[in-house]
């Protein structure tokens, strides 16, 4: 049995020393478990009567070799190697009497199931793919008829749906029809009450906008607001309430109220 | 023993020696089986052996597939296997999806349930917009709206009602049970006064015409479908 | 006269009428015909009239295909048409570009084949490396593999198995057909843990879970990406 330090010849076609390679090698492996494989093939025996020995030797001289190069190995192929050393150890020793541990051949079958459990699953898989596969060597149809798929839509509404439908969209026609009748106008009645009540004991001229306007609250309501109050006012003054002033054209108009007779005294000739 | 898929053999055929014509049978088959598209003369003969009489063989294995659920078809000088016409039916697959019914369809379908019988204008007039396409449609095809008649007016509208199936759907025992304006009020679902003199609807889906519509001529059905989309 | 595609017909179907039967036939012939993929038995019987014996329709069905270009083939209990094997040399113009899997890829799926329900690292520990990123991505992907459920261990790995397709692909009838399965199994090469002695399992691409296997919970679609490339 060969204990040499021997590389895997997967390689050699590339024309170079396999040394030059190793870190290159160990890639080309996947895993510590794929190169032992690749090692026990080179026995050529029948997997079941490896000497796990002899492979385990092998893979630490390989492992050693590279250390040697000071060639970086990945960690899996450390660890491998460290348990090797231990299964080489045991091995070599007689085993003791303290049963708590699996014996040197415990572990070695135990490596020999697991090369030959990978050897098994490599070769189902190229029996699987040496198969007749579909799409490969077997087809189907290949213009399959598709299926005419017939859509049938099936409605759902609650009578809650409808009845909401129906009862928003009537309350949104009665909204319509309320803000209509609803259009805020000053009646001429309304623009002089309001006129009398703001007025009231005030007897300076004031601009007639400034009683108005906390009141005019939106500007759709000021034209209305002012037109009227406007209608208002003349005809408070038609009947000797208060007086008016404008001194030009479209200047603010002024309005107070009408002095009292018995205060005015002796100039009370206007 | 019934023959159901008996090959009745041709003529050219019937010179080969059984085995050969079996595998160039088998050859045909397989190659028209697995074609993406239907095969002409030519692209069979130039995967098959040299020599073959393909008409023949096209021949015979049509006539093989005779009468069976899947037929050779020869079609502008290619051939495909096709499913057999009268078994079309089998490939249709029937799909019922849920759908919920439109904001618009639901409003639609409100108004022709209080206000039936009722017009398309009647309901646009109600809704304050026109109803667009596909809404009557999708209401007719759920079942809860029918063509009634027409209306005894000028143009002679169309009148719409609700179904039977309507009262079923909706669980409701007759027409009649459509809760009124102020119930809807007293239900939360109305929350604006109701203007005075607006009376609640009074709907009717009898079967029987009202006083003022008369029955659909002949062939409304087809002469509706463009009226309910314009 | 050759009687090249004779049918031998099956003995349930026998007691119908000729007729009936012919048509039923016909029937799941077009069926199958016009499928591109494989069919069950209830999806057969959805599309035909109530009371039909599919299977013995389909054997019999599959007894008339014997032999012929193309063939009626039963996997996992489900059916379809396909080229006769023999005669794939006819057909190479028909084959699909197929992404080449990686011999990581491939042996990972016989391992998920032989041994599922299977974790990832049940896997990891037969091939004695890591899953490198897409590996397991690519065999599902492929549509090969599928995953499972969950394995009722601590941390509770996601299993993976095959799928129907897998055995539609690999023209495998059941996952009980898989090659060298018996001597595999013989030889204890199955069984998931080193020391033998045990019997060994079965490979069970069933769609139940297993009794130490629990339901993916809701999301987990999402969650095995990263975790596959990790």
């Amino acid at each position: 049995m060969t204990i040499e330090p021997r590389f895997p010849q997967m390689h050699d076609d590339q024309g170079r020393a396999p040394e030059d390679l190793l870190v290159v090698d160990v890639d080309g492996f996947e895993g510590p478990l794929d190169l032992l494989l690749s090692l026990a093939r080179e026995q050529k025996v029948d997997l079941a009567r490896i000497s796990i020995l002899s492979l385990a030797e092998q893979f630490l001289v390989f492992v050693e070799a590279a250390r040697v190069k000071r060639l970086e190995i990945a960690a899996d192929y450390l660890v491998m190697a460290a348990w090797l050393a231990y299964l080489k150890s045991r091995l070599l020793l007689p085993d003791e009497a303290d049963d708590d541990q699996p014996t040197g051949d415990e572990l070695a079958a135990a490596l020999a199931f697991r090369l030959r459990r990978l050897e098994a699953m490599r070769g189902a898989a190229s029996r699987l793919m040496n198969r007749n596969r579909l799409g490969q060597q077997v087809f189907a149809r290949g213009a399959p008829e598709a299926t005419i798929t017939n859509r049938h839509n099936q409605f759902t509404a609650s009578l809650y749906d409808l009845l909401e439908a129906y009862a928003s969209q009537r309350q949104r026609n009665f909204v319509q029809f309320v803000t209509i009748t609803k259009r805020k106008v000053f009646s001429l009645q309304e623009a002089r009450a309001l006129l009398v009540k703001l007025i009231g004991e005030t007897v300076d001229w004031t601009p007639i906008d400034s009683y108005l306007i906390d009141y005019l609250s939106t500007p759709e309501t000021r034209a209305t607001a002012m037109a009227s109050s406007l209608s208002a006012s003349l005809e408070l003054v038609r009947e000797g309430h208060i007086e008016l002033r404008q001194t030009s054209v479209f200047s603010p108009l002024y309005v107070r109220r009408k002095p009292e007779k018995q205060s005015t005294g002796p100039d009370s000739h206007a | 023993m019934p023959d159901l898929f008996l090959a009745t053999a041709g003529d050219n055929v019937m010179n080969l020696a059984p085995e050969d014509q079996r595998l160039q049978l088998r050859m045909v088959e397989a190659l028209l089986f697995a074609a993406r598209e239907p095969l002409s003369e030519a692209e069979l003969g130039a995967r098959l052996p040299d020599g073959v009489d393909i008409v023949a063989l096209l021949k015979e294995l049509q006539s093989a597939y005779a009468g069976r659920g899947v037929t050779l078809r020869h079609t502008d000088g290619r051939w495909a296997f096709r499913t057999a016409d009268d078994l079309g039916f089998l490939l249709q697959h029937e799909v019922s999806e849920e759908k919920r019914l439109s904001r618009a369809a639901l409003e639609t379908l409100s108004i022709i349930a209080y206000h039936q019988p009722v017009t398309r204008a009647e309901i646009e007039e109600i809704r304050g917009v026109s109803i667009s396409r596909g809404t009557l449609d999708a209401l007719m095809e759920a079942g809860w709206v029918r063509l009634r008649g027409r209306r005894k007016s000028p143009g002679r509208p169309v009148t719409y009602g609700t179904s039977p199936d309507f009262l079923d759907h909706f669980g409701l025992e007759s027409i009649k049970d459509l809760p009124g304006l102020a119930e809807l009020k007293g239900a939360g679902l109305l929350d604006a006064t109701i203007p005075a003199g607006l009376a609640s609807p009074d709907p009717d889906d009898r079967a029987d015409l009202t006083e003022d519509e008369e029955p659909l001529d002949f062939g409304d059905l087809e002469e509706v479908e463009p009226l309910a989309g314009a």
